[in-house]
């Protein structure tokens, strides 16, 4: 297909003074390329033996007429005007010695290639076109009846899932009532009552460890009626029922009642 | 029918009806390219509209139906109208079975085992057991997988009904019978629990009888028949 | 199931080719209704599985294939699959049911014939052989029509996508298979469909196969929900 190009033989002359009726209409060009294919087929011959030159040469006449009507242009129409003055200046000159670029010749053939692909594909995007489209020219059915699916859901489940799941919800349960007896606590109201019940029989002064180390037989227990004590203690202090004494910081808190007015009189 | 099963190719034979002109045979080929294609039923006149004059639109009707009579397909008047419909003794062919496997969800789950496990069980008391609220769809979706069933109505305040498990859960999960799943010692043992087993949290017996405890009442007649959230009076 | 068969056996006259059983008749018939009923096409590989076991699914198709050759619906083979569609000839009755063809644009038309004979193809490569800016709706129009799919990434500079088409593109413009596309072969045997440097004038195959070329890689996770300016590795 590379066949070499007769550039300059076709009929050149008749077309260099021809038909600039064409010349007008840029719009109607999908860029360089559209608009090169449609100057080689005003050459009215078969794309193998298209004269490069000639279209080269109808080319720039074209982008120089365009310009002289001010039409705007796009800038790759000037970039191929650019190119093609240079590929004709190289057809006409002799070639020089091979050196690295390609030869004027490869490059005009490449073109012509190019071009002779596009019209290629644009005959067969033309018969694509004209195939009997589905839904233009044939018809699929127009009502088509639903494939009516039935869908049997099956659950998997195995046998591991179902106590994993049983199991999981009960080791929830054990685990709150671990948690439950960690909060169980000495109220204020229990610590109060039991040092009203104390206070009833501490004529002297008394270490409140001591009682309540009845209290604390759950080591857990420790902290809560420790703190709950103290509060009730001051609390009862503030109401005048106990004095509190404690020799110095973490030393132990002795507690005494305080005589009702009552019996101090008696 | 008998034209289209000898020789369908020839175009001639296949149209031999008393009035058969030289169009006769294009308009039956007209007419059953738009029987075909439309997404609506044809009246008569509709018809008569698009095939070439003066074709007896009836007659064309009455030998394509004939032809296709025998067929997979059939040409049938619906509310007057005419179109192509698959022969009705072939609906089951446009039906298509569909086995879904899908994973039951963790909820659904542990609901099933609570089930399981406390059956005769109510909702609110699956509810207190994994102390969240089940959502109307979870106990919807085991009544669909087959293993789960309404048994009964509690006699208790608001009668809810009470849920068991089916022979085909047994089946499905390998058990001989209700009875055979583990208990809470055996569930520790095999490693699914952790921790000392507190003695006051067992497990009730569960029975998947059909016979009602004594405090369950016979289902309602209508509560097969109501949609979860209306029959279930628990809620 | 059982009964079915036997209402069936008389239609057994239908079928007479040599090889007749039983169940000839009727696997005839529920191939006919379910591709009558479909408006997509079926493959074979489909048919087998809704046909009854054993039936030659393929000399059923000839058959019916035959039956209906001459008739206004036709029986014809798409994207490698079998559907019914109206005989082509009578376009000219039909098409006035078209509500609205969308005309493609020559630019669109012509993309499309690119990506068709040069498949799977980059849009730098379209670009290329149009010798324009492809625009972007133009891509994404094709997209939109279900004819263009994207097919992958180039191994080269920029990772381009490639594009190619789909079974429904086959399908709507009546073809077997990719290698029918209209004037195929004299492409080829030009040289013509080498997208890429004219030098090589090898691979001139265009391809719709999801298997991708050596040249190609996967799609990237997000490709298929980016918008095509961002996709489009080859911009």
């Amino acid at each position: 297909m590379a066949n070499v190009l007769p550039f300059e033989d076709v009929e050149r002359v008749e077309r260099a003074d021809g038909e600039p009726a064409l010349l007008v209409d840029v719009d109607g060009f999908e860029g360089p390329l559209d608009l090169l294919l449609e100057l080689a087929r005003r050459q009215k011959v078969d794309l193998h033996k298209i004269s490069i030159l000639a279209l080269a040469e109808q080319y720039i006449a074209f982008i120089e007429a365009a310009r002289r009507m001010r039409l705007e242009l796009a800038a790759d129409y000037l970039v191929m005007a650019a190119w093609l003055a240079y590929l004709k200046s190289r057809l006409l000159l002799p070639e020089p010695p091979k050196g690295e670029e390609p030869s004027a010749e490869d490059l005009a053939t490449a073109l012509a290639l190019r071009l002779r692909r596009l019209e290629v594909i644009r005959e067969a995007a033309r018969k694509l076109g004209e195939r009997n489209w589905l839904g233009r020219d044939v018809f699929g059915r127009g009502a088509p009846e639903a494939v009516v699916v039935h869908k049997d859901s099956q659950y998997q489940a195995t046998l591991y899932d179902l106590l994993a799941a049983y199991a999981r919800q009960r080791q929830k349960q054990f685990n709150a009532r671990v948690q439950l007896h960690q909060r169980n606590v000495w109220s204020l109201a229990e610590a109060r009552e039991a040092l009203e019940r104390l206070v009833g029989h501490l004529k002297d002064w008394t270490s409140l460890d001591a009682y309540l180390m009845t209290y604390m037989v759950e080591p857990a227990m420790r902290p809560t009626i420790l703190a709950s004590t103290l509060s009730a203690t001051l609390e009862m202090v503030r109401e005048g029922k106990l004095s509190v004494r404690q020799e110095k910081a973490f030393a132990p808190v002795w507690v005494r009642a305080v005589p009702d007015p009552a019996d101090a009189g008696a | 029918m008998e034209s289209m099963r000898e020789d369908v190719a020839d175009e001639t034979e296949m149209v031999d009806a008393p009035s058969a002109g030289p169009d006769r045979g294009e308009a039956l080929r007209i007419a059953e390219a738009l029987l075909f294609a439309s997404a609506e039923p044809f009246s008569v006149e509709e018809l008569a509209g698009r095939l070439p004059e003066g074709v007896d639109v009836a007659a064309i009707l009455d030998e394509l139906s004939a032809q296709y009579a025998g067929r997979g397909v059939n040409l049938v008047r619906v509310s007057g109208r005419w179109a192509f419909r698959t022969a009705s003794d072939l609906s089951f062919v446009l039906a298509r079975d569909v086995v879904e496997q899908k994973k039951l969800s963790r909820a659904a789950m542990e609901t099933l085992a609570i089930v399981a496990y406390h059956q005769p069980v109510t909702r609110a008391e699956i509810e207190e057991i994994r102390g969240v609220a089940t959502s109307k769809g979870t106990l919807d979706l085991l009544l669909e997988t087959g293993w789960v069933r309404l048994r009964g109505r509690r006699r208790a305040p608001g009668r809810p009904v009470t849920y068991g498990t089916t022979p085909h859960f047994l089946d499905h999960f390998g058990l001989d019978a209700i009875d055979d799943l583990p208990g809470l010692e055996e569930l520790k043992g095999a490693g699914f629990l952790e921790g000392r087993v507190p003695s006051d949290l067992s497990v009730p017996i569960p029975s998947d009888d059909d016979t009602l405890r004594p405090d369950e009442d016979p289902l309602d007649q209508d509560d097969l028949f109501l949609p979860m959230e209306l029959g279930d009076g628990d809620e």
